[in-house]
């Protein structure tokens, strides 16, 4: 039974994306901390963090990739999961500060004190606590994405209605935290953090430690996603994509299916948040800019939709590239970054993964066909509608 | 608005001497020494602080001497100046390089220095106030009656005891029946702090509380604070049936307020509804084609600014066609080179727009850099007048009136003309419209081109009341789609109802929950609203649905 | 006739989408194990019928019952399906981005929640099950190949596959031989003969020949209604069905 | 094929970080420019990019600093808030750089804080912000509240005789601040409560018509009424053409502004806004000899004639000449060497007077009052007698009227609690 599943998991192409994977969380940390500064092979602590911040992005588009790739569910605020994610984490991080904010006081978050708020409101119980904050990173998001989407897909909102009002989410929580009066910093979000679970968050063994942690959600998530889409659950999502309506004429609750891997996917986005927000040592209203959520969708369009490794390497390629641009190039890079989004649609219309697939499969198919018995002609079918 | 400060009052009674000898000697102004009495007070003005200029006002007005309303207006206008070199004030006037100066007592010609020369007698809005209130009660006879309208209005809000008697006189004779109305409020605002009897006080407060305005309400409330007995209370009663009747008139502005956001929100939308709605591209440069129409008024009134300013008032008219022409220009070639690729795959048209937008975007950055350009409102799109009690900005007024002729004009385009047939027909049907004739690819670019087009239009409107910036579309981009899809996509009546309803809900909700969280509920309210009707406001019926 | 020992009961159905009347007072009543033929021209309401049957679309007004005692109206299309009405679609819908394998593994009966597909192992017997369907269906050697490629005939085939695989109590074909070669029409006449013994069989079709080779009872709808009903040749003799659809 | 893209990724990185290497090895000192190309605040901070790239410019034709030349790095934080602290710690790991010029929003400066705390850099600030902070790595050029609001205020009071207060700002942390502050100090003033309307609005917003209408009623109480304005630069232009459409005049309701500079009123016509308000502590009217030429050179190196300088230009002019200056006298460019060497340091600033650096790490500046001309430029109606010194820990407000901030050894602390004498905030 367990190697039924393993095996279902993890074939050959999965395995090697796995072990690379791996080998990097594992690599760039030694290369970090046990090579000497001169060497050629050190990796400075700049690169560490950037990668880091570039791995919870990965996990970003991957929880993306689930609804949007396989559920054929386009949300344009997966976002608001991930930056509730990166607020519960950023709310823990608060409360460690404890006396060593600007005004000494042991409860009370700065903008709190200068706010003159008197104590502590009630939502913020608990977070000094590491367990119950984790444990709100994946709730928070969960809840959320549970109601939200019991009543978006019991009443069957579909296609850009469902696209569209996953931005008003993000977007009214945008502005909802942007009010100081909601206890959260407003625009100046939560930051100035010390330290984690008793480590110096400045510290570059803490920051090796958030690296390999983001890397191994990154893998587990990749795993679990796997599990999830080779699994018969991961067909009746396909099915639901391609064809929403006859699934429900075989008998099966898309609703059901929807509200499971939607979920799923918003705890993924949270947990990429809470990595998130110790490496940059910020979180603030911006990241439930429907913007932000609206890049993620094209990093997984980039890296190639439904193919989970194209997601993470979309994710990778792009932020990398906007690094290199906004250093290189600082008063045009968003020329290059644009032009790339231009490009990439219409030369990679699958993306870079999907793309390659494609030629493997055309390969293996014309190889196939000259097999196949005469008189039988595959008639061009249109693309699935999202 | 009322000063009863000692200052003013006195100085004040100096303007009735002075009215007095106008009625007197009507006589032209003698331009001779007699006059140089005043020279000394003059070239007083450029010394000391601004209570120290109060006072010299005052000085001047005493020796009742009609010509220093002319060095009052020239101070402040902020024409009076002080010659460096030997104290003495001008009015001095931009001449060339330097300035002309111009001897404030006798009008004699003084030569032309430079601007270091000079140094500028500087007024603040209080000195301001001062001036108005003592010009107006001196030009309250005057010939012209949209001076002595102005001059009534100034008395109003100083509402001055002293100049009652020179009101009366001007009430008398005046002919006017608007100024009377207001002289009329004058006289009863200048009475109500007079020591006349409670009788007439009471008369006073009816005459007020008949305009039943803001600066009526202003001024009662500060009458009743200030006094006691009958005339308080009548003040109070009068206040709260003032303050009654502007409860009403708030909705009505309310309503106003949030038809004339609606329509900026129909204009932000409306050519979406096309690109998107009809077309289902999701467009996400459409924001920029907007902020692409806004440049385009931009450049057309700084060439007009630089080469024909008389035009200015025109320079929206000219605009319009060029924006549309730029941005459906635009529009045709991105369907041309971009969206053509990509139909049947929408998602994909979000990402390519995606980039497309940061590219126009960056481009505009480069081209007219990364700060505010001045669009200036024509005369005919400023200020505001009055319906009952609510006050209409022209602006506003004109870009609700334009958004419903573009929407007009779009209906008629497409349920009109061949060309909007034919957009239907290959929205609805490509193959069919093709197999018919139909030259899709070119229906396809032109009705993008058209979509493009009206966003240009829009972004000329919205020139008016926005910023001009590169980030003028990302302000509007998440409205429009929350706009189209509340509506219904495809459907353009729905976009209609669906801006306005937003608006009006969005403007009920400020003054309660505040702007922000008007603006949080309202999006709450789309996302239930879809809930109830997954395919928006105006949803297609019937298998068409499924189909 | 009452409607306790029926297995679809369909009285005084209306529908009507934007005034336009699609089915109007309809009724209709299949008894267990029977095979009905429909047929009638475009727009009578056969496929709207379905609809209705399957909880697609709901009826304004009208009873749809199941079994005698379920009221189908108050039912949605997963419930249904999983009451044992299975459907086949005028235009063939099978899951274009799976294999013929997958579409029937999908199809099986087995529970439907998204647990127990998420945990699910395909067992012995369930492959055993695919295999016969593939033989019946005559896909056997096309089992990895993804839907998309499948021809039309192929595709009507899988999806009666997917059909008899939820095997339900109740089968709605429509159109089964629409774009198949006349072989192939016979061939599927027979298929749905085999079926018709183990299951109750709709069938709407156009094909007279089809029909025919059927040798059923057959009802003609004509606006919503039904025009008559009974062998085909009673049908087909009946004054107004010439009228309204065969024509002279 | 995924693990070639992945290494390149990971290889272009370690080669970004080699290449930064590389360059800190040539003899230049190298300045980090941080601030916002592009996003929603390079409409502000573009402007502080060339004034910065001019500063170096000029610094670089008097001859360098300690001989060497000075060299600008670029970068782009996009308006993107965890990206102005990883920027930072790229300008100070890779690209090596001896100080950094940057920021503009209170969230950024707050972002990079600890960037510039743990790799013990120098930032300097030039935006007017809300105060409540002193950071031993950071040098706060622009203006605290009672070098602005404060004065402004004390105006309104005494030369318009003004009774009634409308406090209105967009929702963030310094007008939040701002506002707290003037209400303390107006109630401390003996204003009373319901004579205080404070109101907030969301970033960018564009339709002001309903809050407009609610000063107006607000106004029409029969007491004289100014708005205090801490509406974010963007949001302004809507604002003020809503105000003038509505025909609300500065003679009858001032409005009083601490973020429309001259850059915000180029984009728009100024004519129906004569007579409002704005408080700075520079203006490019102001009658000196040493403006006069900086804008010379603005406009040369800008190559545009029009163009406007503004507040924080000033800013930067003062704090970078404040740092050639330490950075001489400590003969190295050494963070902890210049950081003590800024200390006291004083240069001339656009006004005519001088700035000094004063032990919290702010500045001491002039405060002039102006009023908006039709020509889109203020003139000064009001200026402080003296220099007024940045106060770091308002004393208005409950959390930090006991704290003050001295760098200077021995105290060297930024929040340091006179009534408990101990250093690190109230408790």
């Amino acid at each position: 039974m367990m190697t039924s599943y393993l095996f279902r998991t993890l074939d050959a192409k999965a395995g090697v994306f796995v072990a690379l994977l791996l080998a990097v969380t594992l690599l760039v940390p030694v290369l970090n901390l046990a090579v000497p500064e001169g060497s050629f092979f050190h990796v400075p602590t700049y690169a560490v963090t950037l990668m880091g911040k570039y791995l919870t992005y990965a996990l970003l588009a991957l929880s993306v990739d689930l609804v949007w790739g396989y559920c054929g569910i386009l949300s344009l605020g997966h976002g608001a999961f991930f930056a509730l994610g990166g607020y519960a984490m950023g709310m823990y991080l608060m409360r460690q500060i404890g006396t060593r904010g600007v005004y000494g006081d042991p409860v009370l978050p700065d903008f709190m004190v200068f706010l003159n708020w008197k104590e502590l409101p009630w939502y913020w119980y608990g977070f000094d606590m590491a367990w119950f904050a984790f444990l709100m990173v994946l709730v928070v998001p969960g809840v959320l994405a549970f109601v939200f989407g019991w009543f978006a897909f019991r009443s069957r909102v579909t296609g850009v209605y469902l696209s569209i009002i996953t931005q008003a989410l993000t977007y009214a929580l945008l502005l909802a935290f942007f009010r100081n009066d909601m206890g959260f910093g407003g625009n100046n979000g939560l930051t100035d953090f010390k330290d984690i679970l008793g480590f110096n968050v400045q510290e570059d063994t803490t920051r090796a430690g958030l690296f390999v942690a983001s890397g191994l959600a990154v893998i587990v998530c990749f795993l679990i996603c796997r599990f999830v889409t080779r699994s018969k659950l991961g067909k009746v999502l396909v099915a639901v994509r391609d064809a929403e309506s006859r699934t429900r004429f075989l008998g099966y609750r898309v609703e059901h299916y929807k509200l499971f891997v939607w979920v799923l996917s918003a705890m993924m986005a949270g947990i990429a948040g809470a990595l998130y927000v110790p490496q940059v040592g910020i979180i603030n209203p911006g990241e439930f800019a429907p913007a932000n959520s609206i890049e993620v969708v094209i990093w997984v369009a980039v890296g190639g939709r439904g193919t989970l490794v194209g997601a993470v390497l979309g994710a990778v390629l792009v932020n990398f590239s906007k690094t290199w641009f906004t250093a290189a190039l600082p008063d045009v890079w968003l020329f290059a970054l644009g032009a790339l989004f231009v490009v990439v649609t219409l030369f990679l219309p699958k993306g870079i993964i999907g793309t390659i697939g494609e030629r493997y499969t055309a390969l293996r198919d014309r190889r196939a066909s000259a097999r196949r018995e005469a008189g039988v002609d595959a008639e061009p079918q249109p693309q699935p509608a999202e | 608005m009322i000063f009863r400060k000692p200052v003013a009052m006195s100085f004040l009674k100096t303007f009735l001497a002075l009215f007095c000898l106008l009625t007197v000697a009507m006589g032209p102004v003698r331009a001779d020494d007699s006059h140089e009495a005043l020279r000394p007070l003059v070239n007083e003005l450029a010394s000391g602080k601004y209570d120290d200029t109060e006072r010299q006002i005052q000085a001047l007005v005493a020796s009742g001497d009609p010509v220093v309303a002319s060095t009052l207006q020239a101070l402040r206008a902020g024409d009076l100046y002080v010659r460096k070199a030997d104290g003495l004030v001008f009015i001095a006037r931009k001449a060339g390089k330097g300035f002309a100066l111009t001897d404030p007592l006798t009008g004699a010609d003084a030569g032309e220095v430079a601007k270091r020369d000079i140094d500028k007698i500087k007024v603040n809005n209080k000195l301001r106030r001062v001036i108005d209130a003592s010009l107006g009660s001196l030009t309250l006879l005057s010939s012209d009656p949209t001076v002595r309208l102005a001059a009534a209005q100034a008395v109003f809000k100083a509402g001055d005891p002293e100049v009652l008697d020179v009101l009366e006189t001007a009430l008398a004779k005046e002919t006017d029946d608007d100024v009377r109305v207001v002289m009329e409020q004058a006289r009863a605002a200048a009475l109500l702090n007079s020591d006349r009897g409670d009788a007439e006080k009471l008369d006073a407060i009816e005459t007020i509380a008949s305009a039943g305005n803001r600066d009526a309400l202003s001024l009662l409330i500060g009458l009743r604070s200030a006094t006691q007995g009958p005339v308080s209370e009548a003040a109070d009663t009068a206040i709260r049936r003032i303050e009654k009747s502007l409860a009403l008139w708030d909705n009505a502005q309310n309503v106003w307020y949030g038809l004339s956001l609606g329509s900026v929100l129909l204009l932000a939308a409306i050519g979406l509804a096309i690109t998107f709605g009809v077309m289902g591209v999701i467009n996400m440069a459409h924001g920029e084609m907007v902020m692409i129409g806004a440049y385009v008024t931009f450049v057309v009134q700084e060439i007009i600014r630089g080469s024909a300013p008389w035009l200015f008032d025109y320079s929206l008219f000219i605009a319009l066609p060029l924006a549309f022409l730029v941005s459906g220009a635009i529009g045709v070639g991105v369907e041309r080179f971009i969206i053509r690729f990509l139909y049947g795959r929408p998602l994909e048209t979000l990402l390519a727009t995606w980039g497309l937008s940061l590219i126009l975007q960056q481009a505009v950055r480069s081209l007219f850099g990364p700060t505010n350009r001045e669009v200036g409102n024509p005369a005919w799109m400023s200020g505001a007048f009055d319906l009952g009690q609510l006050t209409i900005t022209y602006n506003r007024m004109w870009i609700v009136v334009f958004a419903m002729l573009v929407f007009a004009g779009l209906m008629l385009v497409l349920k009109r003309t061949s060309f909007g047939l034919f957009t239907r027909a290959v929205t609805q049907n490509r193959r069919m419209a093709a197999s018919m004739g139909i030259r899709t690819p070119w229906i396809d670019a032109l009705t993008f081109g058209l979509g493009s087009g009206i966003a240009g239009i829009a972004g000329v409107a919205l020139s008016q009341i926005d910023n001009v910036s590169p980030n003028l579309g990302q302000g509007y981009i998440i409205d429009s789609f929350m706009v189209v899809v509340f509506g219904g996509v495809g459907n353009l009546w729905g976009t209609l109802v669906g801006a306005m309803t937003l608006g009006v809900v969005n403007k009920f909700l400020e003054p309660y929950a505040g702007a922000v969280l008007g603006k949080i509920l309202v999006l709450v309210f789309i996302i239930l609203f879809i809930q109830k009707r997954p395919r928006g406001l105006f949803a297609l019926k019937g298998r068409a649905v499924e189909a | 006739m009452s409607r306790q020992n029926t297995l679809l009961y369909l009285d005084g159905v209306s529908v009507s989408f934007d005034g336009f009347k699609a089915l109007n007072e309809l009724s209709l009543v299949i008894a267990h194990g029977e095979m009905r033929a429909i047929i009638g021209p475009n727009g009578a309401g056969k496929t709207t019928m379905m609809d209705v049957i399957t909880g697609k679309t709901r009826p304004d007004k009208g009873d749809v019952y199941f079994d005698g005692v379920v009221d189908l109206t108050a039912e949605d299309e997963a419930s249904i399906a999983e009451l044992g009405i299975g459907r086949k679609f005028q235009k063939p819908t099978v899951f274009e981005s799976h294999t013929v394998w997958d579409n029937l593994e999908m199809a099986l009966k087995a529970p439907r929640g998204p647990f127990s597909t998420l945990f699910h192992i395909i067992s012995g017997a369930e492959k055993k099950r695919i295999e016969e369907l593939l033989d019946l269906i005559r896909l056997s050697s096309k089992r990895d190949e993804l839907a998309a490629n499948l021809s039309h005939g192929q595709k009507q085939w899988l999806e009666i596959g997917m059909l008899l695989a939820q095997d339900p109590k109740l089968l709605l074909v429509d159109e089964p031989a629409a774009g198949m070669t006349d072989a192939e029409t016979m061939e599927t006449a027979e298929l749905l003969k085999d079926i018709a013994r183990t299951h109750s069989v709709v069938v709407v079709e156009h094909d007279m020949h089809f029909i025919r080779a059927l040798g059923v009872k057959v009802t003609c709808l004509a606006e919503g209604s039904v025009l008559a009903e009974g062998s085909l040749d009673h049908v087909s003799a009946d004054e107004r069905v010439i009228e309204t659809y065969l024509g002279r | 094929m995924k693990n070639i893209f992945a290494q390149f990724a990971l290889a272009g990185l370690m080669g970004s970080t080699m290449i930064g290497g590389a360059l800190a090895a040539e003899d230049t000192i190298k300045v980090g420019v941080l601030h916002s190309l592009s996003g929603t605040m390079a409409i502000s901070e573009t402007t502080l990019k060339d004034a910065m790239l001019m500063l170096i410019d000029e610094q670089n034709k008097k001859g360098g600093l300690l001989g060497k030349k000075l060299e600008a790095v670029v970068v782009d934080p996009a308006s993107d808030w965890p990206l102005f602290a990883e920027k930072a710690r790229e300008l100070i790991e890779v690209n090596k750089v001896d100080a950094v010029f940057g920021c503009w929003t209170s969230v950024s400066r707050k972002s990079v804080l600890p960037v510039f705390e743990e790799l013990n850099s120098i930032l300097f600030y030039p935006v007017q912000y809300e105060g409540e902070e002193s950071q031993r790595n950071v040098f706060y050029t622009g203006a605290a509240p009672n070098q602005q609001a404060i004065p402004a205020v004390d105006y309104l009071m005494n030369e318009e005789g003004v009774e009634r207060w409308v406090l209105a700002g967009t929702d963030y942390v310094y007008p939040r601040t701002t506002n707290k502050i003037l209400e303390a100090y107006l109630k401390a003033k003996g204003v009373a409560e319901e004579d205080i309307m404070i109101n907030y609005t969301p970033f960018g917003h564009s339709d002001w018509q309903t809050i407009v209408s609610d000063i107006k009623t607000f106004g029409s109480a029969g007491k004289k009424t100014a708005v205090v304005s801490t509406i974010n630069g963007d949001a302004n232009v809507p604002f003020y053409k809503e105000l003038g459409n509505a025909g609300i005049k500065a003679e009858d309701i001032p409005v009083v502004a601490f973020s429309v500079g001259e850059e915000e009123l180029a984009g728009l016509d100024t004519a129906p806004l004569v007579g409002h308000l704005a408080a700075w502590n520079y203006f490019q009217s102001a009658d000196a000899e040493i403006n006069a030429e900086f804008i010379e050179t603005w406009r040369a190196f800008i190559g545009d004639e029009e163009r406007v300088t503004n507040d924080p230009m000033e800013a930067h002019f003062i704090g970078f000449n404040m740092w050639v200056k330490a950075v001489e006298a400590a003969g190295t460019t050494d963070p902890d060497a210049v950081i003590d060497a800024l200390v006291g340091v004083t240069v001339p600033n656009l006004t005519g007077g001088y700035s000094a650096m004063m032990p919290n790490h702010h500045i001491t500046k002039p405060v002039l009052i102006g009023e908006i001309q039709e020509d889109g430029q203020f003139e000064t109606v009001w200026e402080t007698a003296g220099l007024v010194p940045g106060d770091a820990w308002s004393d208005y407000l409950e959390g930090s009227k006991d704290l003050i901030s001295d760098w200077r050894a021995p105290m060297s602390c930024g929040n340091f609690n006179v009534k408990t004498g101990k250093c690190g905030g109230a408790e």
